[in-house]
Order: structure tokens, then sequence, then C-alpha cells
């Protein structure tokens, strides 16, 4: 146990250094901080002055080696736009992003398993073919969109829910929560529903497409010749041979959501990762897109390790390999 | 009475040295003060300071106002503005360009300051309209008096802290959250606004602003989005209002041998006839009525109306017209046009893109083929300070100081001597470069606009920049709220009243 | 022309339901015109001279206040919308597909590998992955379009855009593909028919690509088809971000990014009939897609 | 016995047709007809893919998806069959009746323990508690004969062996007692000793509890041993059907004669098995005169040097948990093995249910690596210690017959591309025209139609799988073949032509087999050398005719005692 923990540790470490090293080289084509910083006016050589400073005029090996020796002191840096540091930043969005993705993944098992089985079980029935189509619909149209017509209906039209923000929040320690106030669970509703359309389809496709796969398996025969209940053949035994694909997507879904929910966080003004990392993006703000992208790499091998013992809790024959 | 508003863009800092945005300098003089201020009409006017003069062509003389209190209590003296001042002249003050021409400030006694300029220089008023004063015994206590360095990789706590003298107090101040301000019981001036709380929200997205003002989550937007005016100005219990910005959007053209479209052949843009010919074939008219919605003010020199410098009869756009177009392409030696890049932001200005597909649209049917390129300003603004464009957007709104002056110091000038900052077209013409240089010392207000009106002439009449409008300023509000608009777009909500 | 003709009965002779047929026809005709947009659209909105900014935002043909010179009416630039629709739809769909292939070729690839072998090879090809989720689709492409442009100089051109979009696409797009494989890979691995393939002695890539890749294709065909949207949609963002197509050759995604602005003002049909399109050919993608994939399991074949 | 009581299950007139992908329709069961009393334990034999699994699944609503019901009608209980819901009116699935799939393997789903796959069906038929449940599977497994019944019930399919699986489906079927049990072929897997408790069991509840038994088998000993009744099947069709004294005694259809003169015996040691009459000619034997012809003629038929040797064996299985390097505990499956086979030899290795055979085969072919000892083919070693890295050609001369046909088959590439892979893969053949008729000859060598190149797997009976995956095995002409029951689901004639094939192969050729098998009358007619294993140790090891004469090891002994053969028909049994 603590061999393979370590071992991934090890590794989580490798993939922090390459995506810093590879986001260094990235920072170069993403554009040029001196230039959002400086002011209108600013002369060249105030400009040159300020490049000199942030030391953004040394060589790009330099620049990436002081960093490293930065961040291995535990120093991630200060925001080139809040000269906030960079920790705090990312701390003090974590809460917001944290619970939206929880929703939003929560809507989209809750609805997507269910619904998926259902289409398996009658793949020509009617309803089956409306909630697919519908789905198909909803993921090809843009989330930008998808998010401004909720808005529409929801906020505008009938008035019943917030247009944007996260409503009311209550600080628990460090930990700011939308959870436990009424306005703060109805600001989650449409940015988590717009969030989970994606996840949702997706997920409600794999199931179904596994499910069917299943069904026509022996072993499925062999439950239904125990008599067992048509409910707990397909949701407990079938299911759970289909859920594979479902737990690898989902882990995969619940990182790029975390880190990149750039479109409906904007849509939805809500103050999470995403924004802040649109925001360093825009402004070229290098150490918080350093240090973020540090964040979500750890975040990623984090996951994914937890997918991998996923896997091994599911399905008893990995667990001889998983390590 | 709360104001709950948005706009695209969120404070960055409380820290007003730390950042060079015209919105968060706008925001946070809610919270403080400057020593002069400017007033309804934009005009200059005393705010911590009740008089100045200049004792000698370099220092200037400031007599401070008395019995203002900071927010957190404490006296406003002298003391606080050298400070504040010793602060932005700190090399890691991020806003110490603002304020570049300033050597020291001395305190003469509690209330009486000199500060000292490096030679004769007249926008220094314009310049202090955005310099904010700090409390001393506050920034001392915080360990704040110098600001942040990120050289350094020192954070201070005026990022998330603001203690003012302004008409307001930052109550809460959560980055895409919200900030929420407070009326400031004890300001020094009478309030013309009757407003006791200020909830800000910045909200990235259009549609949602409007979205979010159309459901009565919000009493004001500003900027709202120019397509969407139609639509909140017809629904019952909103208005627009708006006004014509300062801001001024402009066409740069490269002035080097080369053009990066035609590598090894002459820069036909080198040939005022070239250039002549790119202005006439744009329908300005047009662009106004279907791009900007009517919005727009059309313009031919480089500054807005209210601007120093400003001149009616610059004021001319060359006519729109395709043959006259021709012609001076077929006599410049280009009968059949030529190619060319067409580069520019899609989301800096206002439709952007849509006012660049329409111009490349029209040059087209004039012969000249303009390859469009459209990014987002983070890639933008860094290749075209590197000069590597053609013909590119621009944007010019001479803020802060709100001066020709600017125009000329950073887009008309060569790139040398702290000149030319924004000028990577590399366009050079020595009446300009002459008439700058001597109205950057002169302190006589009508000789320095006189130059500043002949040096904006030669650039019209050699076309160094096709001028194309100046953007306009639309905001939307329910009924009830009076807010006035200014052309600097700030919002200057001590002005504001609700019902 | 023929293959479009003689399509129908080879898919009946191939047992596939009239929905099917239909669906693939829809495809097929979407990805015609598109081909064929130089030839059947009306006007050629690429062609700068030829719209004129007076005409922008009619509405279309069939409504009280429609051009009939515009039978979709026109966008905010005055093109007429069909015509861009036609031309977008290429890009769309040469750009979209493209990266969908690409990524799930490569996916597919590295998960079997990883799958299959386990160990070093999955824990590398596995740590290379969470490096490139560690990078939204954005930077992704930016780094491609800024790496392309330094090596190939001539890359900054509009030919090479595409190009640059497929690979920035595939890029970030190909690890989803390579996780799921990779789990179905390692269940498949110990299963019995693989044994017996490593009993006769095939050699590890055979294994791989003929007995156990067929058995992992349904989830990589779900995800491509669903794929197929956002790498649509993708583009868009990535042509509006300035690294892809320029604002003069607007795909489907764009469009509807465009179209999206005017909605509010009551400018419906910029968004609404791009949207449609993409709708519809995804739909279409996604029944074909589902009938491929059901075709992949003998045990569903015989029709029902 | 209860000739009173209405019948558990009555078949009137059935008809089941699959439709074929090429558009045309297969009858594989025409005008069937069976009844069986409360009590009665009919015995359902016949030819390999005559249609009994078919019948089997009919009656249980589960026909495999394109199958339906064109004609007749079934009475499960005196109630009516419905074939549109696919069951009968107030009879209910695995508690009124219980099933045992032909094929145990995959019967059995690979996530969940057997625990609870044991007790579901309890809790939702009986409504029993979990402990309750978890009592009554633990005295099942102990009834069927599980070895530490506590520790399998934690554990999950993959790690129990072939017979074990069969045993945990069995007693699956008979957890919720059910009236009518239909058994297809229970007992492939297991060796004579387990057989005979299952059977036992059966036996028993028949006659105490009045269970009506559909057993389908093709060992005419346990037919004899437990049958009342028996029914034949030939091609679809029923040809015979009356009391098992009647039809082993004096069978009246030619078929049922032919079949069960074809019976391999134990008591003596012939040539050859006999094979039926009008079989063993037409297409399959040109076929398999074609198969020996062209096997290539070995240089030197006799060698007593070793071509495959098992020294000191030990494979350890690791149960470890979900958390990944969890330490679970280990199972040593073969415990210290060694023997070795001589060039040209087929050598038998028989055993108790789980005792390590298919650890030893898997060992042997590659596929588990060993915790110590090694293995050597021909003197190198290809596995354990100091073994080659790069096997390679060596793989072509050692193929395998899983022991699982059905899963070793890949569900998703057409017979004819399985059975061509290795052919290509060697470029056994000159071009793929040649690969074709290479299959094609390979496929009627095992007594099929050359058109099953064109189907999928699951679109056969399990015997027919079986053969499939012997002719794999054949077509890389390899010169050792490890057959893992191998013969375990084919009726015996079919058994017979199959086994003779693999005799005049190994005659040409040197072919060698390692052949693992229950049917000891099998071993005995095939096997030049046995071995005997017991929990995962060898026990004994001798040449055939002495092991079975003369048996050594007490265990052996009891083995011996334990087969069921012809001879000891049940009525006399019972009688003695
Ligand atoms: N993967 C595994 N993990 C744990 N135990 C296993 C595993 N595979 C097999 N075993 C155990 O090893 C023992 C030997 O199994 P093996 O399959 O070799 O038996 P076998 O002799 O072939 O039996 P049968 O005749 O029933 O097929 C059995 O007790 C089985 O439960
Ligand atoms: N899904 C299917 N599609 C087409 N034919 C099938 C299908 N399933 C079975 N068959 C055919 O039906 C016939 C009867 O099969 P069945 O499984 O009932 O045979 P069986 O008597 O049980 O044989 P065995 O003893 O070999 O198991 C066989 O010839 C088989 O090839
Ligand atoms: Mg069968
Ligand atoms: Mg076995
Ligand atoms: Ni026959």
């Amino acid at each position: 146990m603590l061999k393979v923990l370590l071992s991934r540790l090890g590794q989580a470490a490798l993939v922090m250094l390459v995506v810093s090293a590879v986001s260094f080289v990235m920072f170069r084509y993403v554009g040029d901080p001196v230039a959002t910083m400086s002011r209108e006016n600013a002369s060249v050589e105030e400009k040159a002055e300020l490049r000199r400073s942030l030391g953004l005029d040394q060589p790009l090996i330099v620049q990436y080696g002081r960093f490293l020796g930065r961040t291995l002191r535990g120093d991630l840096g200060i925001s080139y736009r809040n000269q906030r540091p960079v920790t705090e930043l990312i701390a003090e969005r974590l809460p917001a992003t944290l619970e939206l993705v929880l929703v939003a993944t929560i809507l989209s098992l809750a609805l997507g398993i269910p619904l998926g089985v259902l289409c398996a079980l009658k793949p020509d029935g009617a309803a089956a073919r409306l909630v697919q189509a519908l789905s198909l619909v909803g993921i090809s149209t843009p989330t930008f969109v998808t998010g401004i017509v909720l808005i529409l209906v929801f906020a505008v039209s009938l008035g019943w829910l917030p247009s944007f923000g996260r409503g009311q929040v209550i600080d628990l320690g460090w930990w700011s929560t939308g959870l436990l106030t009424a306005s703060g669970l109805k600001s989650l509703l449409l940015p988590g529903i717009t969030l989970a359309l994606y996840q949702l389809t997706l997920i409600m496709r794999l199931v179904r497409a596994e499910m069917i796969d299943v069904l026509s398996s022996d072993y499925i025969r062999f439950a239904k010749a125990r008599g067992l209940p048509k409910r707990y053949i397909h949701f407990r035994l079938a299911l759970r041979n289909a859920l594979m694909p479902v737990i690898t997507v989902t882990g995969l879904q619940i990182g790029s959501l975390i880190a990149f929910a750039i479109v409906t966080e904007t849509v939805f003004q809500w103050p999470g990762m995403g924004l802040l990392f649109i925001q360093a993006v825009s402004f070229v703000d290098i150490p918080v897109m350093a240090a973020y992208l540090l964040f979500v790499g750890l975040l990623f091998v984090l996951i994914n390790t937890v997918v991998d013992i996923l896997y091994a809790v599911v399905d008893p024959r990995l667990r001889a390999r998983s390590a | 009475k709360t104001l709950r508003w948005a706009s695209p863009t969120d404070i960055t800092t409380l820290d007003p040295y730390a950042h060079t945005e015209s919105f968060t300098t706008s925001m946070l003089h809610h919270v403080f003060d400057p020593l002069v201020r400017r007033g309804r009409t934009l005009e200059l006017e005393p705010a911590l300071a009740v008089s100045w003069k200049t004792v000698k062509p370099d220092t200037w003389r400031f007599e401070l106002r008395k019995n203002v209190k900071f927010h957190n209590g404490n006296p406003f003296t002298a003391d606080d503005v050298v400070a504040s001042i010793n602060r932005i002249l700190d090399p890691g003050a991020r806003a110490r360009g603002n304020l570049a021409t300033v050597v020291k400030a001395e305190k003469v006694d509690d209330y009486t300051v000199d500060i000292v300029t490096k030679g004769p220089y007249p926008l220094l008023l314009n310049d202090l309209a955005g310099i904010y004063i700090l409390d001393k015994e506050w920034m001392e206590a915080n360990n704040a008096l110098k600001p942040g360095n990120i050289a350094t990789g020192v954070t201070t706590a005026a990022s998330t802290t603001a203690i003012g003298t302004g008409p307001f107090k930052v109550e809460s101040y959560k980055p895409d959250a919200g900030t929420v301000f407070v009326v400031n019981p004890d300001w020094w001036d009478k309030p013309q606004h009757n407003l006791t709380r200020i909830e800000f929200k910045p909200v990235k997205s259009d549609a949602t602003r409007v979205a979010a003002l159309l459901s009565g989550e919000l009493d004001l937007i500003a900027p709202a989005p120019l397509q969407d005016l139609q639509r909140i100005s017809s629904s019952q219990g909103f208005k627009v209002i708006e006004e014509p910005s300062l801001r001024l959007i402009m066409l740069s053209l490269n002035f080097r041998p080369e053009l990066k479209a035609m590598p090894g052949q002459k820069n036909p843009l080198l040939d005022l006839k070239v250039r002549q010919a790119m202005w006439h074939a744009i329908d300005l008219e047009t662009i106004k009525k279907r791009v900007m919605r009517d919005k727009s003010r059309i313009t031919g020199t480089l500054v807005a109306p209210p601007v120093p410098g400003y001149a009616k009869e610059n004021d001319q756009p060359l006519a729109y017209d395709t043959n006259k177009a021709k012609q001076l392409l077929s006599e410049a030696g280009y009968p059949n046009g030529f190619k060319t890049k067409l580069n520019c932001p899609n989301d800096r200005y206002i439709n952007d893109e849509q006012t660049c597909v329409a111009i490349a649209s029209m040059w087209a049917k004039a012969g000249i083929q303009a390859e469009l390129q459209t990014e987002s300003r983070a890639t933008y603004f860094p290749r075209q300070d590197r000069g590597e464009f053609d013909v590119s957007m621009v944007g010019w709104a001479t803020l802060p100081p709100m001066d020709g002056f600017s125009v000329l110091s950073s887009l008309l000038t060569e790139q040398k001597e702290g000149y030319g900052g924004s000028n990577s077209s590399t366009y050079i013409n020595p009446q300009i470069e002459e008439l700058t240089r001597k109205a950057a010392v002169e302190l006589d207000e009508t000789k320095r606009r006189t130059m500043l009106v002949e040096a904006l002439k030669a650039a019209h009449d050699t076309v160094a920049y096709i001028p194309l409008h100046q953007q306009p300023v639309a905001w939307a509000v329910r009924d009830g709220v009076e807010v006035p608009q200014f052309p600097d777009e700030y919002v200057r909500l001590w002005f504001a009243t609700v019902k | 022309m023929k293959t479009l003709a003689s399509s129908p009965g080879f898919l009946t002779r191939i047992g596939a339901p009239i929905s099917v047929i239909a669906a693939a026809l829809l495809a097929l005709v979407i990805v015609a015109c598109s081909i064929l947009a130089s030839w059947i659209a009306p006007y050629d909105p690429t062609n700068l001279a030829s719209f004129d900014l007076m005409n922008a935002e009619l509405p279309p043909a069939f409504t009280a206040e429609g051009d009939s010179r515009f039978i979709l009416g026109t966008d905010n630039q005055g093109r007429d919308l069909l015509s861009a629709m036609l031309y977008g739809a290429r890009v769309s769909i040469a750009i979209g597909g493209g990266a969908v292939l690409l990524a799930a070729t490569l996916g597919v690839t590295l998960g079997l590998l990883a799958g299959y072998f386990g160990g070093r090879v999955d824990a590398l090809i596995m740590r290379i992955g969470d490096v490139i989720l560690s990078f939204p689709t954005i930077l992704l492409a930016l780094l491609v379009s800024g790496i392309a442009r330094a090596v190939f100089p001539g890359a900054a051109t509009a030919e090479w855009a595409p190009v640059i979009l497929i690979c920035a696409i595939a890029i970030h797009e190909w690890v989803q593909y390579a996780r799921t494989v990779r789990a179905a890979t390692m269940v498949e691995t110990a299963k019995d028919y693989v044994r017996a393939a490593k009993v006769i002695g095939l050699p590890p890539r055979r294994i791989m690509l003929r007995h156990i890749l067929p058995n992992v294709m349904s989830p990589v065909l779900v995800i491509s088809t669903i794929n197929l949207a956002a790498a649509v949609l993708t583009e868009a963002t990535l042509s509006f971000l300035g690294v892809g197509m320029p604002p003069t050759y607007p795909s489907l995604g764009t469009l509807i990014r465009i179209g999206n602005e005017f909605v509010f003002s009551g400018i419906w049909w910029i968004a609404l009939f791009p949207a449609l399109a993409l709708v519809i050919l995804v739909l279409a993608v996604n029944v074909v897609g589902d009938w491929l994939r059901d075709r992949f399991n003998p045990k569903l074949r015989v029709k029902r | 016995m209860n000739a009173q009581q209405p019948p558990v299950l009555a078949i009137e007139g059935l008809r089941v047709e699959y439709p074929l992908a090429n558009g045309t329709v297969f009858t594989a069961v025409e005008n069937a007809s069976l009844v069986i009393r409360p009590g009665e334990i009919h015995a359902l034999v016949g030819e390999s893919g005559a249609g009994k699994t078919t019948i089997g699944n009919t009656v249980m609503g589960l026909l495999e998806k394109p199958g339906r019901i064109a004609a007749g009608t079934i009475h499960i209980d005196g109630r009516k069959f419905d074939p549109a819901k696919g069951s009968a009116e107030g009879v209910v699935l695995g508690r009124d009746v219980g099933a045992v799939f032909q094929d145990p393997m995959t019967s059995l789903n690979p996530l969940f323990t057997i625990e609870s796959q044991l007790t579901e069906a309890m809790r939702f038929h009986l409504k029993l508690d979990n402990a309750q449940a978890r009592a009554r599977a633990l005295e099942l497994l102990q009834a069927v004969g599980i070895p530490e019944p506590q520790r399998r019930l934690k554990a999950y399919p993959h790690q129990l062996s072939g017979g074990q699986r069969q045993r945990v489906v069995i007693a699956a079927a008979l957890s919720c007692g059910p009236k009518l049990v239909v058994a297809d072929e229970p007992t492939t897997a297991l060796d004579v000793s387990v057989q005979a408790q299952i059977l036992k069991l059966l036996r028993d509840l028949a006659d105490q509890r009045g269970i009506g038994i559909l057993l389908v088998t093709h060992n005419m000993g346990v037919v004899a041993q437990i049958a009342d009744r028996v029914t034949i099947m030939h091609r679809g069709q029923v040809v015979e059907t009356g009391t098992t004294e009647e039809v082993l005694r004096r069978p009246k259809a030619v078929y049922a004669r032919a079949l069960i003169g074809a019976v391999p015996r134990i008591d003596a040691r012939l040539d050859r098995f006999p094979v039926l009459g009008e079989e063993g000619k037409g297409r399959a034997e040109q076929a398999r005169t074609e198969l020996r012809a062209r096997a290539e003629r070995s240089t030197q038929t006799a060698d007593d040097t070793p071509i495959l040797s098992v020294e000191n064996l030990c494979v350890d299985y690791n149960t470890s948990g979900w958390l990944p390097g969890s330490k679970g505990h280990r199972f040593r499956a073969v415990d210290g093995v060694s023997f070795s086979v001589r060039r040209g030899e087929v050598f038998g290795l028989v055993g108790e249910s789980g005792c390590g055979k298919t650890t030893i085969a898997n060992v042997v072919s590659g596929l588990v690596r060993p915790t110590s000892g090694q293995v050597l083919y021909r003197g190198r070693s290809i596995a354990g210690e100091g073994a080659v890295r790069r096997i390679g050609p060596l793989r072509q001369a050692i193929q395998m017959i899983f022991q699982d046909p059905y899963s070793s088959l890949n569900g998703r590439m057409r017979i004819g591309s399985i059975l061509s892979e290795p052919i290509l893969f060697y470029r056994l053949a000159g071009s793929k025209a040649e690969a074709e008729s290479d299959v094609a000859r390979l496929i009627e060598a095992v007594g099929l139609d050359a058109e099953a190149a064109q189907r999928f797997p699951h679109a056969f009976s399990g015997g027919q799988r079986q053969r499939l995956s012997i002719a794999r095995a054949l077509g890389a002409r390899p010169k050792l073949i490890v057959c893992d029951e191998p013969t375990s689901s084919l009726d015996v004639s079919v058994q017979a032509q199959i086994l003779n094939l693999l005799k005049d192969l190994r005659d040409a050729t040197g072919l060698t087999l390692l052949l693992i098998s229950h049917d000891l009358a099998v071993v005995r007619q095939m096997c030049d050398r046995v071995a005997v294993m017991r929990q995962g140790n060898l026990l004994e090891q001798a040449n055939a005719e002495t092991l079975f004469e003369r048996p050594q090891h007490p265990y052996t002994q009891e083995l011996l005692s334990l087969v069921p053969t012809l001879d000891r028909i049940r009525g006399e049994t019972r009688a003695a």
C-alpha cells in the first residue's frame, strides 16, 4: 500500500514538473504580461523596465529555474494582476467550484445512469428516442447558448432563480459555502444544470451502450433464470458491469470541470476556478497560470488514482494488477 | 438606499498604486480622494487640496483641506500626502508611470505640501487627479508603506483593504463575486447622492448582465451591449443612457519598408495617396449605422471634442468614395490594388471584429485585399507592441491625463526618450516631433493647445492613422435611477440618486 | 453522386432500419452540400467584395420583412446566411471530423498499449495524459499554433489554420479515449479469448488490434460521436481566440457564436439556422453511430 | 413413480427456430414432446447440437435472442407457458424452476462474490435475511462438495476452478427449493467423486422432495445411474423416449442403438473408439484424412526424450483487496508438482475438481507465471526459473484447448477468422483462399458444416463450440496440445470421432497430448501414462494400464470405484 502510494506521489511530482516545463514554453505564446500590465501611455523604456523588474527579460530557462526554485521552497508566487499570493487566490475560489461541480456531477449521475439504463432496456421505445434526441440537442448547443436560454427562461421570464452569482454564502473557516442558504442553493441550480448537460449526455449514452452489451451476456441470463427482480438485475447487477467507462469519464469530467469550467462560470459569473483561470489567461498572469496548472496536474493525478482504485473496487479481476 | 450595479470587469485590487486600469481607478475613487478631482463637467476642481500655485516652474505648492478624516478615524495631514506620493514613486509601484514627471513631495507644514517635477510640467494637475491619498498611519501599522512588489515577492494588506477619505467605505471585497460599499457619513464634501449602499457585482458575460437587469437583480449596468439597447429601452421600466466616449478607434498603418503581407516588395502604405485611398474606401457612415447601431460618432481627427487639442477644422474624415480610392491607387501605381494584413482584437473595443470585417469588405471593393485576422486582446496587444502588423486597430482615450498630448507623445512620435510608447507602426514626422517636445514643457495653456492642434493637423494631413469613430458609452438603468455619464467612462456614483 | 444513390440499398442489405438510413442520408446530404458549397451556394461568403454591410441582418425570405435574395436571411455583415452556413459546414465538418478521428486513433492506440501492457508503459502513458489534461484546449491550441508558426513560418496563413485546429483539439481529446480504452482493455486482457490468442502465439500488436479492439470499441464510438459536436464548438472558441479560422471564413460554430449575440435583439436567424444544422448533423451521426455500435455486437445483429 | 400427479413439465410438439443473418431459418427443435412428473429425473441425451440446450432455454423463457417458438405448447407445473411473456402464469423462475446452464463459466457475474450471487435469489424469493441466506449458502456449498466453503463465499468467480464454478451454479439452482430443475450438463467439469456426490444430491431431492429434473447430459453412465426416463434426440428431433432400463438395454431407433454402442468402456482398452456407422463417413472423414495427410511427417516416431517436463512446480494465487497494493492472502494451487511427458505420448492428468489441473495447463502454455519451479520444453525452460525471454516460435509448438470453450472464442469474430488466424499468422497456408479451405477442412474434421465459418460463436451449441476450439488448436499444427477437458460437452459419438482424430494425428505425426479429463473412460482409452492429482499435489503417476488395473493410492482407487457405467442401471443399483 505504502509503496504504491509513494510511487504515485513520485509520478505526481514528475507530472507537475513536466506540466510546469510545458507551461513555461507555452507562456511565450499566450501573450505578454508587460503589455497587459503597463499603462496605455507607457513608453518603451517604461515597459522594458517593467519587463526587467519581473525578470521576463531573462532567458526562458532561467525564468523556469527561478520558478522551480521558488516552488520547491513552497512559494507559488504572486499574481501579476491582483498582487496577492496565488495560493490564496486558488483557495478562495476552490469552494465555489467544488460545490458547483459536486452539484453538476450528482445531477448528471443521478439522471444519466437511470436514463441510460432505461434507454438500454427499450432501445427502440419512443421515450428512449426522445430522451436521446433531446440530450443530443443539448450537447450540440454551445454552453453559452444553453446558459443564456436558461437564464432567460428561469430568471427573466419566470423570475424563479437568480441569473448569476452564488447568492448568499456562509463562511465556515476558510470554506465559503452556498449550500446552507436558500439563495445559495437556488443560485447553484442553473449553472449546475448547464454544467451537467454534457456530462449527463455522455454518461447516459455510455451506460446505454455498455448495458446493451451486458444485457445480452450469459450471466444476466442466469440472473434472470434465478428469477431476480428486473430492477435488481438492471440496476444492481448489469449496471455494475457497465460502469467502467462511466467511472473513467466521470473522473475526467470532474477534473476538467473543477479546472476549466470556463464558459459556464463566465456565463453565470460563478466566482470559481474557471473564472480565475480565464482571467489569468487574458491578463497573461503567469504566476497564477503556472501555479494553477501545477495544481491541476496534481488534481488529475489524484483523481485518476482514485479512479484506478475504483476500477479495482468495481471489478475484482483488476485487483491483482492495480499497482 | 441601495444601488446594485454590474460591469464586465472587476476591481483588480484595492491598492490604488498597484494597477493601471482605468476601471479600477474609477471604482477606487468612491473610497479615496485625490488632491484635485474632476467635477460634473470633467473640469479639475479642488478635492483634498483646496488651492495650488506654481512657486517655481518645477515646484507646485498645495494647500490641503482641514478637518478631513480617513475611514479609520485618523486625521488627514501633509504627512499622508507625502507618504502617498513616496509610495507611488517607489520602483515597485505599478502606477508609477502615472506620475512619471514628479521627483518628490515635501511637507511644508501640516497642511501644505510642495510637489517637485522634472522641469516644467503643464499636466501635473491632470495627473494628480488620478492619484489617491492613503493614510500614513494605517500604512505604517500594516507594513504597507510600499506597494506590493512582484519582483521581491512582497504583498501588502493594501491589496484587500482600502482606507481612504472618500464618500464610501468598503464593506466587503470578494473578487469576481462582488464588492459592497457603504456610505461614509463623515465625508468632508456635501454629498450630491442619496445612496447608503452600493453593491457592485462584476458580470463578465454581456447577455447575463442584460438579463440580470431585466430580471430586476440589478439597477444599473455599465456598459450595456449595443445590440441589446433596443430590447432594453423597449422593456417596461428600463432606460438606456448613452454618450460618445473619449475612446477613439483608429487604424494604425505600417510605415516600415515592407509589408508583412508582401515581403520583398516596397510598402505601398508609405505612399500618401495609398493611405488616402484606404481612408476614402471606408464607408464610415454605414459602419456607424450598422455596426455601431447609430450610437457612435464619426471622427476625422485623433482626439475627442472634450479633450484639449481637439479642433473642429481637423475633424474632417475623407469622404467615402470608392472610385476616388481606386483612382488614387492607380495614381500611386497600384491599379489592381495590393495585399495587406488587417489585424484586430475581438474582445477589446465595442464591436471591434465586426468593424474590421466591414472594413475588409469595403476595401475589397476598392481592390485592397486585406487578410483579416482577429484574436483576443491577450495575444493581440503584445504582437501589436512588437510591430507585427500591417494595418491594425487601435483605441485611444488619452486617459488618465485626458489631454491631446497623450496622443502625440504615445502614438505619433518616434520610439525614443520616453516618447512613442505605442507607436509601433514607426510613423515619424519631424514637425510633430518638434511640436510635441515643445508642448511638453509649455506652461501657457493657450499656446500649448495651439501646438497640439497644429501637430494633430499634420497627423491628419499625412494620414498617420485612419480615425474611424468615437465609441459610445451606453448604460442601462431601471427607472428611478439617475446616474450622470461621463465621456471618460468613469462611473461616479457620488452623483447618483435612486428612487 | 453514385455513392449517394447506392447507399440506401447497401444499408438495407446489411439490415439497417429506416431511421438509420434516413439519418445516414441526412448526414451524407449535409456533408455533400458542404463539400459542394462552392457550386451550390448562392453567394461566395468568403469573397469580401461580394457582400454589403447595408444588407446586414435581413430576416429570412419567408418572413414578412424578408428579402427574396437571401433565403435564410443575412448575418451581421450582410453575408447570405445560407451560403455562409454551407461554407461554414465545410470547415466545421473537416475540423470536427478530423479532430475526432485523430484523437480517437491516437487515444485508442495508446489506451490499448497502456491497458494491455500495464506497469511502466501504462504509468507513462497515463501520466502523459495527466499532463495533457492539465492544460485546457485553449492553451494547447496557442502552444500548437505558436510552435507551428515557429517551425513553419508559412503556418500563420489561413490554409494552415484547420490543420492547427485539428491537432490542437486532438492533442487534448485523445486522453479521454485512452483512459476509457485502457479501462476496458484491462478487463478484456484477462478474458479467455485473449488468453487463447496469446496461446496461439500472436504478437501483442495483433492481439490488441484484432481481438481486443472490437471488444472495447463501444465506448469509443459513443464518445466520438458526442465529441463531434464538442469539437465543432471548440473550433469556434479557438477561432475566436485567434488561433483558428479568420472571421472572414466563419464556421458553423462561429456563426452560432456570432448569432448568439443578437438573439436578445430579436435577430434569431443568425444563431438558429447554423445551430439547427449542427444539431441535425450531430443527431444523424449519433444515430448511425449507435447502429454501428450495435452491429459490433454480433448478438444484437439480427433484426429484432 | 408419481404417475397420478400432474407433470411438472409437459412439452407438446415443440418447434424452435433461429432466424439466421442470411435470411434463412434454422430449425433447432422439431416436434419435440416430453413429460416429466414430480420426483422424476428425465435424462435428455443426444448428439451435440441436437437442440437439448435449446429445449431447456425455451422452457425457462430464456431463448437466445433471435430464437423463437414456432409451434407447440409447454406446461410447467400444470400451467401454460406464454411465449409472449416468456413465462408461465404463476411460475416464478428461480423459485419454482431452477436452472443450471451448460456454460458454468459464463453464468456467473464476474463482478460479484459467490456469496452475493448465491444469496440474492433466496433473499428475494424466500425473504431470508442476510444471515439466514448466508447460512443456507454455506450449507449449499457444502452439499455440492466445495471445500473450505467459508472462504469460497468471499471469492469471485474467476478465483474458482471450472468445476467449482459449476457447483456454485448448481447450488444457486437448488437454493430456493424449486419444483423443476433444468440441469444442462451439470457435471461436465466434475471429477467422478464430486459427480457422484452431486448426482446423489439430485436423486435425493427428486426422491424426497418430489422435484422433477430435466437432466441434459452426454454421460451414459450418469444416465444409467440416476435417470428414471430417457429421451434421445437427434438433429432436433426426439428419436426415442422411455424408461432408462428400456432405452439403454433395448434401444429401438437406429441412432439410439448406435449412440449407446459408442459409449467408451473403462474396463478394457481398445485401439480405437467405436464410431457410429453413418457418421464416420462422408465429408468429415474425408477432411480428417486430408488433415492427417497434410500434417508433416515426423522424422522420428518413437522417442524417449521428454518433450515437456514440469519440475517442482508451485503456483500461488494472491487474493488482494481493492486498495492497490494491499495484501490479501495467498493460496497455493499447485504444490511441487513434477512430471514429464515424452514425445508422441498422451499424458493424462486427472484428479479432483479444483486440484490445480487447469493451473498447470496455464503455466505450460505461458498464461500463468509459476511461483517457483520450472517448465522445460525440449530442454529449454519456458516458464519459471531461467525461462527464455523470447519464446516466440515455441508458441506455435504448444497449443491449448481451453476448459471453457465459449469464453475462449472471441465473441466479435466470425468462426472463420478465429480459425484462420493461426494458419495465416504462421503462414501455414500459401494464400487467403488456401487458408479458407484449410479452415473448412478443420471445421469438417470436427464434425461441423463448413458453413459454420460464417457464424459467430454465440450461435453454436456448447459441444459445437468445444469442437471449434479444438479445431483452432489443431490449426496451428502444434507439437504439443494441452487439452483441458476437450470433450466434456460432446456426445459419445462425436467424442469418439474427435479422440480418434487426435489419436491418428499422434500416430502419424508424433503429436504429444497433455490430456486433462474427468472422464476416466476417456483417459483409459487415450492415455499412455496418467498422473493423479489432489489438492495441488501429484499423488501417483503410472502407465495407464497399470493405474487402471492396480491403482496404488487410495484416492485413485476411490475414484475408479465411483465411475458411473452403463452397466449399473439405476433400477438395478437401487435394487442391489
Ligand atoms: N485467480 C485465482 N485466484 C485465487 N484462486 C484461484 C484462482 N484461480 C484458481 N484458483 C484456485 O486454485 C485452485 C486450482 O484451480 P484450477 O483451475 O487449477 O483447478 P482444476 O484442477 O482445473 O479444477 P477443475 O477440474 O474444477 O477445473 C482452485 O481451488 C481455485 O479455487
Ligand atoms: N443463436 C443461434 N443462432 C443460430 N443457431 C443457433 C443459435 N444457438 C444455437 N444454434 C444452433 O441450434 C442447434 C441446437 O443448439 P443447442 O445448443 O440446443 O444444442 P445442444 O443439443 O445443447 O448441443 P450440445 O450438446 O453441443 O450443447 C445447434 O445446431 C446450434 O448450432
Ligand atoms: Mg447444449
Ligand atoms: Mg480446470
Ligand atoms: Ni447425426
